[in-house]
């Protein structure tokens, strides 16, 4: 029978082209991956066929648009095995959806002395909202250790933080940087057991592995589409019903309303609440497409295959000269950070690209990580379900001559 | 006037949309809850007057479109002299005709709403009387809206 | 010489199709327009070529999508004619951009006994927000009056409206509901003279004529890329730079900070500052590609394409027994919204949906309004630049057969 | 190596890279300034002795790619000795190299700069030193940032 793996790279028309006369090695994909023609086309479809405002339509292609959206909604919520449709909120992304949590959830919680829990290795999407949020509640934020190159969380240190102060526990399912994975059902057991809310950074697991809010047992986890083989501008926030039911809006407009008048306003409940003005209903659907796509790709075996590859480059990276390799021996998230001694992140970037690679280099949106770890930046490799081994040679490859050059 | 479109606008509805039972507020009456329908705009009070578990006297205001008013209109003649546990079952049945298009087992009038059930977005406006009398009937007060529950 | 409105439907695939039977007639562009080739293609080019994520990227795909990304900021700039691209800020739409300004410069500059001046025919994306940041700070909203069925402002009653605790004056420049056409730069002068800032919702007039953020003397300006030809999930927030640069930032997170560590963060200047997390860059390049589309057309063409139908369609069902039509007589925008004695709008619009005409029936977002006039819904029709004089001859009859259906 | 590249990489900054020149924080600084490229996380500080209007003495400290510690090294044995005029006519030069790649007038080591015009995301790098040391200059000591000028 044939595979959806077999012909996959035919999906990605984009990587079939030359940079700098390399045929490209695209090893971005922590930033952003790249769109299947599945969901290039579901996208496609939509604007040649359906397009109309959602709701409050009674036409045809508004009817067509609703049950769109509304079927993606469904979709997501499938996909992630949350208990209704009115659990998934669409954002632009990852960031939004963290600011919506900090925004609402905080504004109606948060009091002088509590306090925020995170952990060194969040991302500045779930770092910066929180520290916001604690100047404008009197909050205090604190952070879960990470020991050293390894990466790890310091899972004795947070029993010690879980303390009655604590309100709200936010942490990073897949660490961009490190490539850590961290156990959230058990993190966030530990939190619910003293009736601290849990906020999950899906970012960089969403599109790479099996995921199920109910398993995690977390309260509200976040993730962006243009990760998972989706289009920019959509993401979600998975809220647990009860939650968002009583928490306030944050933005304002048409569709969140039950109702106005010039003196004030009264609600409607979840999603809408959360979804002021016209949302982005056709990246929504886009979204859809790309669960289809990565479900039939089996969201296991794309664990392995992007776990796999980043474990097989860590390997081989590791026998380069002067490399120093961050983030766990162990299993790990599909991608691998490393720093040469003596050679910037931004020169390694560089010569890559000359070589059709591309890779990241810089902070990754981890400041404060990278001062911990006594470094300014990083390269970082990550891959995606249409990387083959053979870019791992060509990368290997680059960076021999990248070292070998500023050797001189 | 397609098949589809001539169903929704049955005769029974028209008549009702056009001269509306039991329109207004009955000076007498010990319960009331307030039903709207914030996508569309469509507003509906019910006011009944329970006597014991019966509903003695039922009436509806508000607007809407011909469906929500002439459901409501339907449900007051349905309602009147039935008791909370009739009232529920009918609601029931009501509710199984506008998202199925089955027939009503008995006729009724309610089977002029089995022409609904091709129109999705106008399910709501057929429910949202029955809704707000329901709340009435429980005796909360909570103003019924069609955004809380999916019809 | 061809012109590009010789074939402009051919842009169009969307309205080559049957509804119930008969070819659709979509006169709902108010609500959202459709999409001309010329942008669904520059989307799939973008993605099927150069999508990477934007900023912090050396290699080259990264930098095509920068360039292109900061390439769509500046054809924006160009097109509403602001001093600089840092003065273009990219959101969701219309709404988030008002949701912006409402809780960033609200924040900072409203406090208790200020007042923020509204009009009475305003979105409820331009209220909502304004009532949500009046409850936080202490100030209060008030009202502009609207004279009527005619939907003009009430211009005497402005100044008088107009005192020393007005702090910002947000107004519509066309109405979605009435169809007035706001003389934005006399609003303008008028509040600037008294050193009031003012925001303009440009949802209903961006798309729809010549627009120059200069000529308008405006401080802030919001509009939406769906209802201009673009694509869904892209708008913008037009912000003087003096007033951006000092204002706090809204969302926090990754590409919006200079520095952080785990006790606090620095704010890069605009527009960054107002872009947390990553952006929906492939949407404004599309956007960019919008801006050309209109000003291939011409806006001026646009405005008299678009007003000149409307006009004629309101002339012509004036005639129908017991319509009653609102807003101004003279000069409006692409729009005209109507209610027929005894009929309710969502009875029209689905009976319109028969004979393959897409309407909106409803408050519009406009429930306040609604009440003022005495009404709970009109319908409406709403023109863009494939719409057809034919188009409103089908109008025309299919509300004659329903008041006719409905006169019984 | 492509060409663009080794213009980018030329011996002259390779150098300045390995071996900078003036590195650390001058004791007897009487003006500084910071500079940071937040998109790249790069760091300088600029230490200088200003002796009446002429730089007596100056030195940099900070992380960045080789571009960038090339170019902050080479911008102390250049800006040594100037006036304030003269520092910033120089950085209006530097500025010209390296974002058209045009040659230098009189044949100078900021030649070496020129291939940087191929490579638009490194113009940052290369002038953020520069930027620092005319905020110290300028003595307004307030932090330089590649994000508020577009280079
Ligand atoms: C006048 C006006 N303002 C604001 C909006 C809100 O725009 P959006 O829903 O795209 O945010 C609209 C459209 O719905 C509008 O017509
Ligand atoms: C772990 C993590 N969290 C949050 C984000 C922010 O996601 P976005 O930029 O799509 O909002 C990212 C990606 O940049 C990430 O890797």
């Amino acid at each position: 029978m044939p595979s959806p793996w077999d012909n996959i790279r035919d999906q990605f028309p984009i990587l079939d082209q030359k940079v700098n006369g390399h045929p490209l090695v695209y090893l971005d994909n922590a930033a952003t991956t790249q769109k299947p023609l599945a969901v290039t086309r579901a996208l496609d479809r939509f604007y040649a066929n359906d397009n109309a405002n959602v709701h409050r339509g009674l036409h045809a292609l508004s009817m067509r648009s609703t049950d769109g959206y509304e079927g993606a909604r469904a979709r997501v919520q499938a996909f992630v095995n949350a208990e209704a449709p009115e659990e998934i909120i669409f954002t632009r992304g990852t960031t939004e959806s963290i600011n919506l949590v900090a925004a609402s959830w905080g504004s109606a919680n948060l009091r002088k002395g509590d306090v925020v829990l995170l952990t060194e290795m969040e991302h500045h999407s779930n770092l910066v909202p929180w520290q916001m949020a604690a100047q404008r509640t009197g909050a205090t934020v604190r952070y879960v250790p990470v020991t050293g190159d390894q990466g790890l969380l310091d899972l004795g240190a947070l029993d010690k933080l879980l303390t009655p102060e604590v309100k709200l526990f936010a942490f990073t399912h897949v660490s961009n940087t490190l490539g850590t994975i961290n156990p959230a059902a058990d993190l966030c057991a530990r939190a619910r057991k003293l009736g601290i809310v849990t906020v999950v950074d899906a970012a960089q697991s969403i599109g790479h592995m099996p995921l199920d809010v109910r398993a995690i047992g977390c309260d509200f986890l976040a993730f962006s589409g243009h990760k998972m083989a989706s289009v920019t501008g959509i993401g979600v926030l998975y809220g647990r019903r009860a939650l968002l039911d009583a928490m306030p809006p944050w933005q304002g407009g048409g569709g969140m309303i039950s109702s106005v008048d010039f003196s004030g306003s009264r609600w409607k409940p979840s999603p809408e609440r959360f979804e002021a003005g016209t949302p982005n209903f056709a990246d929504a659907i886009a979204l859809g497409a790309s669960c289809d796509f990565l479900d039939l790709l089996g969201r296991e075996q794309i664990r392995l295959h992007d776990g796999g590859l980043a474990k097989e480059a860590r390997d081989r990276l590791a026998e380069l000269p002067g490399i120093r390799i961050i983030g766990p021996d162990g299993e790990r998230g599909g991608l691998v950070s490393f720093a040469f001694e003596g050679v910037h992140a931004h020169d390694v970037v560089t010569f890559a690209d000359e070589d059709g690679i591309a890779l990241r280099g810089g902070h990754h949106c981890n400041q404060p990580l990278m001062k911990k770890l006594g470094l300014t930046s990083t390269v970082r490799a990550s891959f995606y379900v249409y990387n083959e081994r053979r870019e791992i040679d060509a990368l290997v490859a680059s960076m021999a001559r990248t070292i070998k050059f500023f050797a001189g | 006037m397609s098949a589809d479109l001539s169903d929704l606008y049955q005769n029974v509805i028209l008549d009702h949309n056009r001269r509306p039972r039991n329109r207004g507020r009955i000076p007498t009456a010990n319960r009331s809850a307030h039903g709207d329908n914030p996508s569309c705009g469509d507003q509906c009070d019910v006011f009944l007057r329970l006597d014991g578990d019966r509903i003695a006297e039922i009436s509806f205001d508000g607007s809407g479109c011909a469906i929500s008013q002439a459901s409501a209109s339907l449900m007051t003649t349905q309602l009147k002299g039935k008791t909370t546990a009739e009232a529920e079952n009918l609601y029931k049945e009501f509710h199984e005709i506008v998202t199925t298009g089955k027939e009503p087992e008995e006729i009724s009038d309610l089977g002029a709403f089995a022409g609904v059930h091709a129109f999705p977005a106008r399910i709501k406006c057929a429910t949202l009387s029955w809704h707000a009398a329901l709340n009435a009937l429980r005796g909360d007060g909570a103003p019924a809206t069609t955004e809380s529950h999916k019809d």
